[in-house]
């Protein structure tokens, strides 16, 4: 399953552009352009590229409080995307939202969502939308190692495996729920393990490496495809910053050696130095994509700034549908 | 008219709206009669005890063009999917800024009176009126049942539906056709000049058989029905008392936050229902207690219709303008 | 592990007072002599028997919605069980819980759960505070099939491990959760199986056997004492009777033949016929057994029968404590 | 006397009940401080993302003697845990016939205003007044939040302790030593003869600015912050409210079925508080919206100070009775 340059390209720009949003999302906030709480996904974005560079628009996606780079990854347009984090109308939510609540229907990603593991139950309903409209479209779940320690986990992996629904569930291990280390959470390292009780596969792939995690989920997709219902799959990544953010970055808690050893698997770098060396995409050609990427973040920002603050008087629009 | 009970009158209506709208299914770990015979599996879904997956399913396949029917069975049960209710489904049209609609239907029974005990006794609907995004209704006869059940499933938003338990063998008159009562609109059951009872689901039978008691001793009694909870019909409540002056607000949940505390406040925040009510505002509500189980506790701990006359008696007494 | 006449004898009375408990209270129910609902445990007598034969009063268990063979098994005294069926002021709980909510801490009962799964959280903090004590006390924690679908059994099973808590999870699968048949709850036979992926041990054991149910529980147990942890121990069982009655007992639903085959594997008759066996066990001690039975329900009836009913003025007494 | 901040307030608190009784222990995903240094592991607990099943087994932990607490952290993720409070912790006592009791805190923080958006922002403190058998607390002020999170810890049956966010960073003056605040007791935070304005939590202290800012207009207003919700201290509210006349409730959950429709209700029901009211009673509350993101959205949905003065007009014009 030799990926052509085209779709190499296309991973390398869009794991590129979800680092770039996020390191500007947190200078944003610092700057105080946006309000709330950021959590960056910089150092993930090998899972979130990997899996949804299997899917069709048809295909759905739940997301987490970490949201920003499932957003891109299934498709979403950057600029609302930025106008959301800015408050405003043109934002994905016209601002009601924020960087918790970014969803964008049009290209199925069914939402971020701010209650840890909170988005499962909502995906195995799209799921069985999609097993009942039998068109052959596939769901993905993705949440954290953190989540795997809620109810949510345990009762949409049954209900899912019973039906046979379409669905993956994507546990991206981090290996931390905030300050806590996956070890106060779990009894074993590898959530994936949960998935031979659910007689379903449970696969764990390097995070950090786009290629494995799109093969590992291509198998898990084209699984889900085929009617033979849910996989698990886990991804061992690591998140290069802090959990959670708001006025100011807090400070680090993590042992600095971990934190380097993780630095040096850069998803980014990897992809990179693959395609270079299977000569797939040119130093320049990478550069092209840098530029463009800012580019293109300099356009959303553009974008936000421009577009103004909600109405007051529009508080009670969107409540409820005729 | 033709006379069915309140569960056969639910019954139809999930059945008749099934037969319009294919992208109706429905989820629980049982249902009554036997709807995989007419609707088959696929729609017709037998579920694992696993009430928070199933209300999140319902919300999602709601938001990709599906229209599911979640039965809790009992309220109480529905706690242990509290989450999906209160941060997803109240809140999900809203915070993505309503690109999606989502039409699922909740149900489940709800009340006392039948030994069941604390964790199968209750009638906590205050708890979901007070959250924003999600609309409630709470029928007291077979025809109000159906036609708002059915109204409920049409509706594109989250609804719950409470059904009283003490009400589902009770019978009634109800229209042929395609019978509907729309969601938000109160109803006057009974129409009387001293007195406004306001009551809920099966209190409001109560209240209608205290006011045929009370005819004999020369008290006229109006009894309204809000039938919707959210959103509360409001301006006919108020008519009502502004009308007779004095108002009862019967149900079978304790007092503290309830419906009632909320109906009581919504008529004395009204300046002009306020110039005009002459007596204290009485709540008639079950005694604060987790429902017990022996039946001369149970009795004590839910209202009856002594207590309703006892609320009228002193609403009578307690009047600045005597009656 | 050979056990001594005494104790097989005991066991066998147990047995046959929680069977002949609960075939009484179904007659007491038709009566209206007791109100709401009795789930009756008979069939499943092995299951509680074989568990709790292992316990001292101070280890402590949680219950279900069919709790009376768990009460009886950790020792409750069935006369104040049956005033508290009758609605009794001399019942366990003054006439305020009922068939659902029969408790008894003074013997570690620490109740039955009207709510499936309601138990497991309970159980576990239970097992913490003999953690914090240090004494060596044990918790079981008793659910059915149906409650293995909830998320707080995923939970529970979590923590436990990671906490090392001193637990036993028993799950009596009767293979049928009200009318669903546990295919329609789980996708495979086994609940033991989630164990492996909490890194803790997962038996099954036939349920309908005391004996095996015993020594799998006490290697559970003695795990626990020892500080080594939570285990999940599966009892493959069937209850005789329906779910549940209210005033009158439903219609059978299940299969007549499925029915016949686990009637003829009756754990009160197979612990018979091996005390029998094993010449620890008379004929004639076994029927006065089965006299004594008699008598102390009779007196418990009475009992019951005695004791008045709770004095509405009461009401709101034992709401809060000083 | 020194003054510190809310937030250290109740931190204090926890850390000198604790060394007061062995049996206290505590669990949460973090905690402020390092606990762990002065109790040890076995006592401060770092706990895997698992509400239900931590709120359970403070309850478990606290029917075998021990007197846990257990910090959701943000109220809107305890609803994944709403079955173990609503079917178990509320009920567990008395449905047992008394016969054990559960000494468990809950502790969680509560409120908008910091940008955080509908599942980070709730107030909805209701839901768990209307339940029979949990007593509930609300401080508005750092001597409140010690004294009452004290008396809770050492009080022998749940309690839930809502813990403003807004009011964190709040500091105030706190008595040194064994400062204790007792769970039922209201306080007039300020006398006045005018108008009474029962706040709640950060509409204290906004009540009271709005206070101050009215003097100049000559209103003079009496400021009641209930301080516990469960039980609810009616008396004090009454009292004020028979001095003044009119009352104002000021509270950021929206109105419906709110502690404010409560307190209205709890007014309007006692004949000697309706027989001297002289205008209609005014909730000032949320906007029935979840809490959106957008910083002017969010000004608009909360009350401020602003929604205060105006409902405060509004008593004293609709006054039956002019001032
Ligand atoms: C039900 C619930 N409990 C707690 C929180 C607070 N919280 C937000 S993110 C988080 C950690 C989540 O960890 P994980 O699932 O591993 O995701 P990650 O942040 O590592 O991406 C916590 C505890 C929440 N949002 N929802
Ligand atoms: C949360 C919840 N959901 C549903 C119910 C209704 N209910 C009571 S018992 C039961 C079946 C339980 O099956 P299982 O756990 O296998 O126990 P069994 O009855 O077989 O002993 C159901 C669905 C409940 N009491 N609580
Ligand atoms: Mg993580
Ligand atoms: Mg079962």
């Amino acid at each position: 399953m030799a990926l052509d340059k085209a779709q190499l390209a296309q991973m390398l720009r869009t794991m590129i552009l979800i680092r770039e949003f996020d390191e500007l999302a947190i200078q944003l906030r610092v700057a105080g352009k946006i309000y709330g709480a950021v959590h960056p996904y910089v150092g993930q974005e090998a899972v979130a590229v990997g899996v949804c560079s299997n899917f069709k628009v048809s295909d759905r996606v739940t997301s987490t409080h970490r949201g920003h780079g499932h957003c891109i990854a299934k498709g979403a347009d950057i600029r609302r995307m930025m106008a959301e984090l800015f408050g405003r109308v043109d934002g994905y939510c016209k601002g009601k939202g924020g960087s918790m609540h970014i969803a964008d229907f049009a290209v199925g990603m069914l939402g971020a969502n701010g209650i840890v593991g909170g988005g499962l139950p909502i995906a195995c309903g799209a799921a069985l939308a999609a097993q009942l409209e039998g068109k052959g479209d596939v769901t993905v779940c993705f949440f954290g190692d953190g989540a795997a320690a809620e109810g949510e986990f345990h009762e949409a992996l049954n209900i899912a495996s019973v039906w046979k629904l379409p669905i993956v569930f994507v546990c991206e291990n981090n290996q931390y729920a905030a300050n806590n280390a996956v070890a106060v959470q779990h009894p074993r390292v590898d959530i994936a393990a949960h998935a031979g009780a659910y007689q379903i596969p449970g696969v764990v792939a390097d995070g950090n490496d786009v290629l494995e995690v799109y093969a590992a989920a291509g198998d898990a997709v084209a699984r889900a495809r085929r009617g033979e219902g849910p996989s698990l799959l886990e991804g061992k990544t690591y998140r290069w910053h802090f959990h959670a953010m708001r006025a100011t970055p807090p400070p680090e808690t993590r042992p600095s050696d971990e934190i380097a050893s993780w630095k040096a698997r850069d998803p980014i770098a990897r992809l990179e130095q693959h395609a270079l060396g299977a000569g797939a995409l040119s130093a320049a050609e990478m550069s092209a994509i840098r530029e463009r990427v800012k580019a293109d973040l300099d356009d959303a920002v553009a974008f936000a700034e421009a577009s103004p603050f909600p109405d007051p008087k529009d508080l009670l629009v969107d409540m409820f549908a005729e | 008219m033709r006379e069915i009970s309140f569960q056969k009158a639910l019954d139809e209506a999930v059945a008749e709206e099934m037969r319009r709208d294919p992208r109706i299914i429905v989820m629980a770990t049982d249902f009554t009669g036997d709807p995989v015979k007419e609707f088959g599996p696929a729609r017709v879904r037998f579920t694992p005890i696993s009430e928070a997956v199933l209300t999140g399913m319902g919300l999602g396949a709601a938001g990709c063009g599906f229209r599911p029917i979640v039965n809790w069975r009992m309220v109480t049960f529905s706690f242990v999917a509290m989450d999906q209710i209160v941060n997803q489904a109240s809140k999900i049209r809203y915070m993505f800024g309503g690109q999606a609609d989502f039409p699922v239907t909740y149900r489940c029974t709800t009340g006392g009176g039948i030994g069941l005990a604390a964790q199968h006794s209750q009638s906590p609907y205050s708890m979901w009126m007070h959250l924003a995004g999600l609309k409630i209704i709470l029928p007291s006869t077979p025809a109000d049942a159906k036609g708002l059940l059915k109204s409920a499933i049409r509706d594109n938003n989250p609804v719950v539906s409470f059904e009283c338990s003490r009400l589902a063998t009770v019978t009634g008159p109800v229209p042929d056709g395609d019978h509907l009562v729309p969601i938000g609109v109160a109803e006057v059951k009974r129409a009387g000049t001293d007195v406004t009872i306001v009551g809920l689901a099966y209190y409001v039978q109560e209240a209608l058989a205290v006011a045929e008691e009370l005819v004999r001793e020369g008290i006229s009694i109006e009894v309204v029905d809000p039938r919707t909870l959210v959103p509360m019909d409001a301006d006919t409540v108020r008519a009502s008392v502004r009308k007779t002056g004095r108002v009862v607000i019967v149900d079978e949940a304790p007092a503290t936050c309830s419906a009632a505390s909320e109906i009581s406040a919504l008529l004395v925040e009204d300046p002009d229902t306020f110039r005009v009510l002459k007596a204290p505002v009485r709540r008639v509500c079950a005694v604060p207690v987790p429902v017990p189980y022996s039946p001369p506790l149970e009795r004590a701990a839910l209202p009856n219709r002594d207590d309703i006359k006892t609320a009228v008696y002193a609403v009578l007494k307690d009047s600045l303008r005597p009656v």
